[in-house]
């Protein structure tokens, strides 16, 4: 779609929603709700795609990640039933100390180095290609420049596949 | 007037027909013509007292539905109960914004396509939003806390990952055959062609195997009979709405009767050429007009299909509803991609 | 005839075939007779005759396509004026780097025609006589696999058209030969014989490699048209190596396969094996191999005068040196082994001369008065029930008249004697010497005459003359060999009464036919032009000498009738009066002691403070102390592996913060 | 050709924005991924990290202006797919194996 006016506003709201339940998401001691609040956030960056002229990436993200791979984790945290498990108190507060510090420093270290990296060439004008064209030029890429990438990920697809049904295929029956 | 706030009012107005058609014309009805259709089926009358033949026995259920008081068990996560309806019906309310639910009609002097949104992914959008859907069950029966309800949700979540592959597989043969994402462009595909010199070229015969198929595979992910395990009565008591009462359970109801509606739309979309039909004018604004009418005709006469199928044929066991999914749709609908791609070799579409 | 590759690849076929069936039998052997040791016995006859029938048919064979191939070339060449060119046969690309490649190539020459024929040809008829010399044997299907396989590699030897695939026949007769000489691999002496003389070959096949290097810096190939390159003297641009230095590795491949001094001393030893691999491979063809490479790059050694002289020296001082010790050898094929060295020893000092036409002439002969020398001597020791000492033989020449006969004409003919195959070549031999003017080496060479004349009829004498010595009981059963040896003996015999008339020379009114044939591909450098008249005298005067020779081995053992200790009174009398002399000769000059003194034993403490000293303490010092180390380190490492991953991947987290902090800041 | 960006106005918010929001994310997952011990929650905190990376995908691929990022990021949530079952499937087996997926008492890998 393109760049809505306000464009600010929407960044402002689908930013602060994105990384207020991305902590949520941290936070929650149960699965299920940590899950929930990552598909929340992962609209907040559907929203943010949709800005950054990529709506295909942008329902992509929505249907394979919130659609089917969250999900999945979903029936399997039922299938496990981790709901109730008890969540006692980490043992391990220097793991628990060192372990924010890392993160903290590491996002700060690179947001700085994302901000001072140079922009590259700039920002270009306005581009050629009518936004109706994006899934098509998207295909033509995929089965030129990236042909050798794409059918390698078709192969790991496929491995992925048997491998999972094999790995969670109980012995003997 | 600015053409962003004409904008902005067709949009309201095209939002605001299609839901008053849907909502207001179309949702009480069903419940009342699915109760007669099953008296049909049954041999029996089925309501008749309410109103003229009972059409107003929907309104009633209604009322008695709201009247209930809305109970919340002790130990279910109450947040996730309260929200899961809704989370269910959001999405079955937004699918309609990129249906084309006619051609055009020339409007205060302009020609208004009649879809709300025609987006260029469109497809995908309603795609995105039903496996969006499922959540709403799977938390309704994850927060419920009950063993049943649980079950019910595990179901759903996992049935509807199954059949969103082939249903997905399927649809990507007509977006194959379009050449677009935009459902407007395969409509206007359908109806812009013949197949073999004589037929409309509609979907449905130019790949009957993927309309199988997907039709099958909407009435999976509707969680309608055969395929509607995750409430199965006979197992789980009501499966995921178990612990749902009063007005909650109607919001289930009624995302039910909705999604409903859309999967037929998107069949008729898909499959059945929209809203065009052969020998029908489709332009001016009579046969703009003609075209809507046409639309939900098609769309009710899936709608009654759901409905035939569901007093007539009985439930799947869950292993082979998984088995038919893996086994059979998902190759089944490879083989459809095979075929249209043949086709479109061939020159033959 | 363009099937050149046929030649070796019958032999070949033969060892596969005779190997498999050798093995499969033997193991089948083995199971039937698991538990019971019963003595070795002969095979089952029909196993016998298939070894014999594929052994003889495939070399038998392959000389009857060598002479369809080779009589027609020689027949067309010996038709034009001085010869015509080669018959070259690429099979295939052997290897490949950059735009040079060596193929699997193989060349029908004059040298190679005469090496060919009488290879071929002797090579038939020892495989013949092995039948019956080897029936007794146990191995007798594994010796016929290793003799084709011996043909097999002689012939690529000899067909070879280039040097690395000559190098390639080269170490396969090399490896033949020790498989055969430790043919008796139950018996130490012939293992321990095998090895040496695989030793003493790699000694001089170092020489060889870098030689055949040496000459492709030179010429820039290896496959013989270095040969006429060489001729033209034409070096590749920017040859680095000295052709000096080039001719002497090769020539130190000669002296290696060949058995010259100083590398000769695996020759002797080599009589470990049976009778027909000595005269097959230790007398008629591998041991000549050496003259050959030397006559292939006659070319090249012309060059190099010095080297030639060098050449020359060493075979005359082999030679002589050899005869010397063959003198109070009482082996019988000890003897003929010395006499063999010997005789090599003549061909280089005709190659050492220029006169390389006279010593590929000379190989030829002696191949055949050899190999007959060998395999009388083989019938005699099977008459004698596996004796092999002289002194217990004696009044042999009634009770086994057709290889007393037959060895008899052999012994003429080595000791040259007119107008025997010997005499023709040994003067070609001393004759051209003559004429080049190395008046001492000649001396060398007319005295070396005189000493094999002497040791050949000495045992001659000791063996079929004299009185009868060692157990009358022996004597009594001592009977002719079957006619699979005796005829081979005859034919043998025969060729070499008569395989001299190829080279009559011009001053007996012959016209040297073997010389001119072999111009074409042999270097024929000038060396001096002699007399028809003095050319006789000589002649008479190596006849002379010869003459002396037997006469003088006549008079000490001749009517010897001695005990076995002392034979012959005047030959024990005359090493007393002689002194050191004497013993030095009757210790064949303490040659192996003073090896054993001089290299291996310091060679042995050296390697000996080598592993005690150097390995078992430096080295494995060393790989302790880095196990030590390693070990050290992964127990200080373990405390880090905690098994949670999620202190791997805290630690791994830090670590890339500190990794994007040193590019951000850098 | 690596394709060019489909044309749009030019962005009104500054892309420095999305990065800070993109790294802001990529660290909450990793914090995430090291204070959780339910294996699921952990994996589901990478899933957020690699988000965050593909947001900055997207950002530079706008910056650009051509396709690149974009088609990395279609392949990132492509892999992430097959990621998600394997994983997924590894848990399920690890649970039916120790009835549990606390990585912590999970420590197999230990002296």
């Amino acid at each position: 779609m393109p760049a809505l006016s306000g464009d600010l506003v929407v960044f402002t709201i689908a930013s602060l929603l994105a990384i207020g339940f991305a902590l949520a998401m941290v936070v929650q001691k149960a699965p299920v709700r940590s899950v929930l609040s990552l598909v929340v956030t992962f609209f907040g960056l559907a929203i943010f795609s949709i800005q950054l002229a990529a709506p295909f990436v942008a329902v992509l993200q929505v249907f394979v990640y919130a659609g089917a791979i969250l999900v999945l984790f979903l029936f399997v945290i039922m299938l496990l039933n981790l709901g109730q498990e008890a969540a006692e108190e980490d043992r391990r507060p220097l793991q628990k100390w060192l372990g924010l510090v890392a993160a903290l420093a590491l996002g700060g270290v690179l947001s700085g180095a994302a901000l001072r990296a140079p922009t590259p060439k700039g920002m270009r004008p306005p581009a050629v290609v009518p936004l109706a064209d994006e899934i098509p030029t998207i295909g033509r890429l995929l089965f030129s420049d990236y042909l050798l990438a794409f059918e390698a990920l078709s192969f790991l697809l496929l491995v992925a596949a048997v491998g999972a049904l094999l790995l969670s295929k109980r012995r003997f029956e | 007037m600015s053409p962003t706030l004409s904008a902005a009012l067709e949009g309201a107005g095209k939002i605001a027909f299609v839901w008053g058609v849907v909502l207001a014309a179309m949702l009480p009805n069903l419940i009342w013509m699915e109760r007669r259709v099953a008296g049909l089926i049954q041999d029996r009358p089925g309501p008749n007292r309410v109103g003229p033949f009972g059409l107003l026995q929907a309104f009633a259920d209604v009322l008695k539905m709201f009247m209930k008081e809305d109970v919340v068990p002790l130990y279910a996560d109450r947040v996730l109960h309260t929200l899961a309806p809704f989370i269910l019906l959001v999405p079955s309310l937004t699918t309609f914004a990129v249906i084309p639910f006619g051609s055009k009609v020339p409007l205060f002097g302009r020609e208004i396509p009649l879809v709300i949104a025609d987006v260029n992914i469109g497809i995908l959008y309603v795609f995105a939003l039903a496996s969006v859907g499922v959540y709403g069950l799977v938390l309704a029966g994850w927060a419920s806390n009950n063993k049943f309800a649980l079950m019910g949700g595990i179901r759903s979540s996992a049935q509807v990952i199954s059949y969103e592959l082939s249903m997905g597989l399927a649809a990507i043969a007509t977006l194959m055959a379009a050449g677009s994402l935009r459902l407007v462009r395969v409509v206007e595909y359908q109806a812009g062609g013949t197949f073999l010199g004589f037929l409309p070229r509609w979907n449905c015969l130019t790949q009957p195997l993927g309309c199988v198929i997907f039709i099958v595979a909407a009435f999976a992910e509707t969680n309608r009979v055969p395929f509607d395990l995750p409430e199965a009565e006979a197992e789980l008591v009501a499966g995921y709405h178990t612990e749902y009462s009063g007005f909650r359970f109607g919001a289930f109801f009624m995302a039910e009767y909705l999604n409903l509606v859309a999967s037929s739309m998107m069949m008729a979309t898909l499959y059945f050429g929209g809203w065009s039909l052969p020998f029908l004018p489709s332009s001016g604004l009579l046969g703009g007009l003609l075209s809507i009418a046409v639309f939900f005709a098609k769309t009710m006469f899936f709608v009654f299909l759901f409905m035939w199928v569901r007093w007539t044929l009985p439930r799947f066991r869950f292993d082979q509803l998984m088995d038919l999914g893996w086994k059979a749709l998902l190759p089944l609908s490879l083989l459809n991609l095979l075929w249209t791609g043949a086709l479109i070799l061939l020159k033959v579409i | 005839m363009n099937r050149l590759w046929l030649i070796p690849l019958l032999p070949l076929a033969g060892f596969v075939l005779n190997g498999l069936v050798a093995l499969l039998a033997a193991s089948a052997r083995a199971e039937a007779e698991l538990g019971k040791d019963q003595p070795k016995a002969r095979l089952p006859y029909a196993q016998r005759l298939f070894h014999g029938v594929v052994g003889v048919g495939s070399v038998g064979l392959a000389a009857v396509l060598a002479f369809a191939a080779l009589v027609p070339w020689t027949l067309e060449s010996l038709g034009h004026a001085e010869g015509i060119g080669p018959v070259v046969q690429h099979v295939y690309t052997w290897m490949a780097a950059g735009d040079y490649t060596i193929d699997v190539a193989f060349r029908l020459d004059a040298l190679s025609a005469v090496m060919l024929s009488f290879v071929t040809f002797v090579g038939t008829l020892i495989h013949v006589y092995s039948v019956g010399y080897m029936q007794e044997e146990e191995g007798y299907g594994r010796y016929f696999a290793f003799l084709n396989l011996f043909m097999f590699a002689m012939l690529m030897l000899v067909l070879a058209d280039n040097l690395p695939l000559l190098f390639v026949g080269w170490e396969g007769v090399g490896l033949c030969s020790y498989l055969l000489i430790g043919y008796y691999y139950d018996k130490d002496f012939a293992v321990a014989a095998g090895k040496k003389a695989f030793i003493a070959n790699r000694v001089g096949d170092v020489g060889m490699v870098l030689g055949i290097f040496g000459i492709f810096a030179l010429f820039g190939t290896a496959d013989f048209s270095f040969v006429d390159l060489a001729k033209r003297a034409a070096l590749a641009p920017g040859a680095h190596v000295s052709v000096y230095a080039v001719c002497l590795l090769l020539f130190l491949g000669a002296i290696g396969k060949s058995a010259q001094v100083p590398l000769y001393v695996w020759l002797p030893d080599a009589m470990a094996g049976p009778t027909p691999v000595s005269a097959l491979i230790h007398a008629a063809t591998m041991v000549t191999a050496g003259v050959y490479l030397v006559a292939r790059c006659s070319a090249v050694f012309v060059l190099a005068p010095d080297a030639l002289t060098l050449v020359a020296w060493i075979g005359a001082g082999t030679a002589i040196f050899a005869a010397s010790i063959g003198l109070a050898q009482n082996d019988i094929k000890k003897v003929l082994a010395y006499s063999t060295v010997s005789q090599l020893g003549y061909m280089f000092l005709a190659c050492g001369v220029g006169a390389f036409s006279a010593g590929i002439f000379h190989v030829f002969t002696h191949a055949f008065f050899k190999a007959c020398l060998f395999l009388g001597s083989g019938s005699v020791i099977m008459s004698m029930h596996h004796e092999q000492d002289m002194r217990k033989m004696g009044g042999l020449a009634a009770r086994i008249p057709q290889t007393f006969i037959t060895m008899l004409a052999a012994t003429l003919a080595i000791a040259g004697v007119f107008p025997l195959a010997g005499f023709f070549s040994k003067d070609l031999i001393l004759g051209s010497v003559a004429a080049s003017g190395h008046w001492f080496l000649y001396a060398v060479g007319l005295f070396t005459a005189g000493l094999t004349a002497f040791y050949m009829f000495r045992l001659v004498s000791m063996t079929f003359f004299s009185a009868p010595r060692g157990d009358p009981h022996a004597l009594e059963h001592a009977h002719e060999s079957p006619p699979t040896m005796t005829i081979p003996l005859w034919v043998l015999a025969f060729f070499s009464v008569v395989a001299g008339f190829l080279g009559v020379p011009a001053a007996l009114g012959g016209s040297d036919r073997i010389g001119r044939f072999l111009e074409a591909s042999v270097a024929h450098p000038e060396i001096g032009e002699m007399s028809h008249g003095l050319e006789i005298g000589l002649m008479l005067l190596s006849l002379g000498v010869a003459v002396t020779g037997l006469v003088w081995a006549w008079r000490w053992y001749g009517r010897a009738a001695g005990a076995p200790e002392a034979v012959s009174p005047q030959a024990a009398t005359f090493y007393e009066r002689s002194g050191l002399l004497g013993r030095l000769v009757a210790n064949k000059w303490n040659v192996d002691e003073g090896i054993e003194r001089l290299i291996l034993s310091p060679f042995r403490r050296i390697g000996t403070f080598l592993w005690r000293g150097f390995d078992a303490l430096v080295i494995d010092g060393i790989a302790n102390a880095s196990a030590f180390l390693v070990e050290l380190a992964g127990d200080l490492m373990r405390f880090f592996a905690t098994g949670r991953v999620r202190n791997y991947a805290l630690a791994f987290s830090l670590g890339v913060f500190v990794f994007v902090l040193y590019v951000w800041v850098r | 050709m690596t394709g060019t960006l489909p044309g749009v106005a030019p962005m009104a918010v500054p892309p420095a924005a999305y990065l800070v929001v993109g790294t802001l994310l990529f660290a909450i997952g990793l914090a995430g991924a090291l204070l959780k011990r339910n294996a699921l929650s952990i994996f589901l905190s990478i899933e957020l990290m690699m988000n965050a990376v593909n947001l900055l995908f997207l950002t530079y691929a706008r910056m650009r202006g051509d396709m690149a990022g974009q088609m990395i990021v279609f392949f990132v949530i492509a892999i992430a797919a097959a990621e998600a079952s394997v994983g997924l499937a590894i848990f399920v087996a690890l649970f039916r194996a120790r009835r549990t997926v606390d990585v912590d008492k999970i420590a197999l890998l230990k002296w």
